[in-house]
């Protein structure tokens, strides 16, 4: 099916169906966050273990479309031991993949060397032709960016 | 509210979809794949003739209504008035240029009710029914006035096809002040018993509310057997333009509410720190109306009018039967199919999930067949709660679909099965 | 809120309002006699890209918004969303994907303030002032938040000239919790000095409340400058459609008020008994919007930004100017016309009386000459009263009206003149 | 000017001009009703005089067109002096005249014969052409109209 290719990857519709870091984290004391998409009534909730320097662990549970669940798979993978610092930065990232970035924040992902060195993320990029379904990809990275606020706040 | 008869296939209908689509200018577009518009539930289409009503009265006779003396603004009032004579005599309405009173779409006309009931005549403590597969439009308006004034909600269960248990109705209904329900659920498609409902709650005194926002489309509606003392629909859903919706009431419910919006028109005069309200229906239509939209659904009821709302209702039960028949047959248990299994107790939409598949996923592989078909929680999370889902997809049908449609939508359902699995 | 150019004539405009008359469908109708239209105060006519940009709509790419995954259903969010930005940046709005909100008209924006407002910031014995002409829409809903709530409306007085009295502002404003006042008189064409209030209003701490039905239509606003927290405005006005309206309010208001109406959209999530409202500004936008109107209304904020809003605020001033001088002339001491002398204080409309003839009877004279003028009480009754009048007539202008029509409009009062004389 | 004539009869100039009843009556004893004509302002006051049997004096105040006016004028002329029962014959036959009457109480107005009886009211009738001025014609006997409801309720 022409077009389809571009929003389900190979890899998108193996973290939807085998998604890692499923699950829950015993909260408290991991730090618990819950999103909606209002639209479609899909639900996640994220949960970190933060150690005082990184990203300890992170679990995500939830109800959802192909796309918001393996972002979410997605993204536990790619902030997991993770700094904060470090975390925005992925945040980042994802966000310029997908366009969504502001102008100062925007991250250059120009070359295929550029996407190669995103790894799995990279396979996101295709939602972008689909703005409907961004919402989708986003709910968990902004779910767990408000827990970065949280962390934050607390340092 | 007729007895509607058994349609055993499309090709006994007065109509024939296929003839009826030509009247739809957006499946003449050129597309890369034939337009399969199974989404009618959450907007239908619109005939050229609702179009062309608006576009002339814009072209030929537009001038604000009821305070010019001038030829141009009186004709911009006739044609005002005529349609709300007309939407009036479409529901059977005994008093059409009192009892009709215009919105902008019936969450407006509901939130009308809820605002301005809670001004008088609902207290703390007191007693609102209604259903747990409401609409938000008839729900949210009842929270807000629960948290505002501390009136108490009670909701009639349902079976698991998603049919209201009216077992102990006498218990629920004892002591409600209002009781407001839907005639038609947009998720589950079930038609409700209503007249039922309504003449038990009116025996306990109560003011009996119908969203018929998914009925009128589909079926002839007439206000006098129906029980309700206010009745909601919105224009959009019944081949009408956006922008409008319809509040009918009986004149002495209208009578005793206080108006909701405050501005021009519904008032008969205006001192510096009171007001006297206009006569029904102005008392309720503050500010400039939505005038050719209400012109536009003029045109949408003589469009219906002239198919005939029982052809109407045919229509909507054959291809309900035939869609549930070819669904069942060829996903058997690999489908969910939500709400009453009998195609005699449904209308207007079926809402199913497969178990691998997220209703999202659905309408996206669906779309690329060109079959438009809704995914989400159908502004009815508490229904979808008590289903345990978070969103169904929803194939949705009106005069437009055939059975061709039906094919289409069950060849993508299952490219996609075959696509996820 | 730039400063207007002085117009000496109407020759030096950067547009022939004869050449604009030639995009507006009904000036090319066939009539007995041309069509005079100085009634444009109570609703404007309409572009023939407005209503193309609405039927191609309803043609090619009707869905339901914010909803559907399906191809159709995002082109219609798109063209919902690109209006939204269109006419947030035509007043300067710094945030124009959540600033602006969509109601059906003026009427309703200042209703969903009023009755947010009502509901947590508002108390019994707070002081909420306006001015003694404000449009029904701006005073009603007040008025019955007075009679729910028990706050006291103030109001800040005008001059023999329709001109806001500041002499006594501190007093008036101090302890304000709610300023509410028009940009410009839909009665007497009054420009407000509405920057200098809203700064007064603000050192107490009040909420500010501009009604820009009368001015957005006429001159270039920009919110930034403009000094206030919300404002209404409606499309008919403006060469919009029917049947839609706008809210802007800055963030932090908007933050800070409940929603009005309950229903589908405006929730993040809904449980039997409370919700969460949605983020802004769906949070206001209740149930299926007016989604061709917004179009529409995109679409006639294009016409506008085309012709430069600047440059329409001096064919307002022209014409303003011109229609002053030839009706003084003609009539001197047998007319009566209301609001400031000065062309310079005043835009939009000329209200009027002769002392022999009412207004009745001259709008009905007028209109067997082709002319359009109001006759009425605007939806002004506290002012009418003070006027000492139950009605006046009104003219009323947009950028299709010429030199012509005011020489049409002087002959036509000429006659009427004469025949009640 | 084409089509005027059919509104503005001489007649109806004339009561313009030169109102009759014009005027208030003390009140108590008299009677007294308010009518507004909610879409253009115009106001009217009637004031009746009944002395048990008929309509002893009859008044009006207020401001208005000459549509409204004149008709105020004109039906306090034709009421003054008659029964209930009278009074509101009249009313019946002016409503018929405006073509306003519910059907089973439309009086008959076919012939010019029919509408010399009617004597100056008759100038009314080419209101019916301009249906927005017939609120402005019907306002003074609505208000009157509700006096009659009064007294009835007290006979
Ligand atoms: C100053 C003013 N405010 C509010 C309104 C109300 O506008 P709408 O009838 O579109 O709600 C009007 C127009 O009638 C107006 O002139
Ligand atoms: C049953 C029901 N009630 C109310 C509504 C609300 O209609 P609208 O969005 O036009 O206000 C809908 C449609 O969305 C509906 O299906």
């Amino acid at each position: 099916m022409q077009g389809l290719e571009d929003l389900y990857r190979e890899i998108i519709l193996d973290h939807y169906k085998n998604p890692r870091n499923s699950g829950t984290l015993e909260s408290p004391p991991a730090l618990k966050n819950e999103g909606y998409n209002p639209l479609c009534g899909d639900e996640v909730t994220i949960y970190v273990n933060w150690d005082g320097d990184k990203i300890a662990d992170i679990k995500m549970a939830g109800q959802g479309c192909s796309i918001s669940r393996s972002s979410a798979s997605l993204m536990t993978i790619s902030v997991k031991g993770k700094s904060l610092e470090e975390a925005r930065g992925v945040i980042k990232t994802f966000k310029s993949l997908l366009s969504l970035a502001d102008d100062h924040e925007t991250v250059e992902i120009q070359t295929n060397e550029d996407l190669r060195a995103l790894g799995e993320l990279a396979a996101l990029q295709g939602v972008v032709k689909f703005p409907v379904r961004i919402k989708c990809a986003t709910l968990a990275w902004n779910t767990f960016s408000q827990i970065l606020d949280e962390i934050d706040a607390t340092i | 509210m007729g007895t509607l008869p058994e349609m055993p296939n499309l090709n006994e209908l007065s109509f024939d979809p296929k003839v009826i689509k030509k009247d739809f200018p957006i499946f003449s577009q050129n597309r890369d794949k034939p337009l399969v518009f199974l989404d009618s539930g959450a907007s239908s289409q619109r005939p050229t003739s609702v179009l062309d009503a608006m576009d002339d009265y814009y072209r030929t006779t537009h001038a604000n209504v009821h305070r010019g003396v001038y030829a141009l603004a009186e004709e911009a009032t006739n044609r005002y008035e005529a349609a709300r004579l007309k939407i009036g005599n479409f529901i059977g309405a005994p008093n059409p240029s009192k009892e009709i009173v215009f919105s902008k779409n019936s969450t407006e006309s509901l939130n009308l009710i809820a605002n301005s009931l809670g001004h008088g005549y609902l207290h703390a403590g007191d007693k609102v029914v209604l259903t747990k597969m409401e609409h938000h439009a008839n729900h949210v308006p009842w929270i807000m006035l629960a948290s505002y004034l501390g009136i108490k909600l009670e909701f009639i269960d349902h079976d698991e096809q998603g049919r209201l248990i009216l077992d102990n109705l006498d218990q629920t209904l004892d002591g409600a002040k209002v009781v407001s329900l839907t005639l038609a659920s947009n998720v589950l498609g079930t038609i409700t018993p209503f007249s039922q409902i309504a003449q038990v709650a009116h025996s306990y005194g109560a003011i009996v509310v119908g969203d018929a926002s998914q009925y009128v489309p589909h079926m002839p509606l007439n206000v006098k057997e129906l029980g309700a003392d206010l009745v909601a629909f919105t224009g959009h859903k019944m081949l009408g333009p956006t922008g409008v919706g319809v509040l009918w009431g009986n004149l002495k419910t209208l009578e005793s509410m206080p108006p909701f919006l405050g501005g021009g028109d519904m008032i008969a005069d205006v001192r510096l720190e009171s007001y006297t309200p206009n006569e029904l229906p102005y008392k309720f239509e503050a500010g400039t109306p939505p005038i050719a939209e209400v012109i536009g659904l003029g045109a949408a009821v003589d469009y219906l009018n002239n198919l005939g709302m029982q052809n109407i209702a045919n229509h909507d039960r054959a291809i309900m039967k035939i869609a549930l028949e070819k669904i069942n047959d060829r996903f058997g248990d690999t489908i969910k199919i939500y709400g009453p299994k009998d195609y005699k107790e449904r209308s207007g939409c079926i809402s199913f999930s497969f178990e691998n598949v997220h209703p999202h996923d659905i309408s996206q592989i669906l779309d690329l067949h060109g079959v438009c078909v809704r995914a989400g929680h159908h502004c009815a999370k508490p229904l979808m709660r008590e289903l345990g889902v978070a969103a169904t997809a929803r194939a949705s049908f009106h005069i437009y679909n055939d059975e061709d449609d039906v094919d289409a939508l069950v060849e993508a359902l299952a490219e996609a099965q075959r696509y996820f699995s």
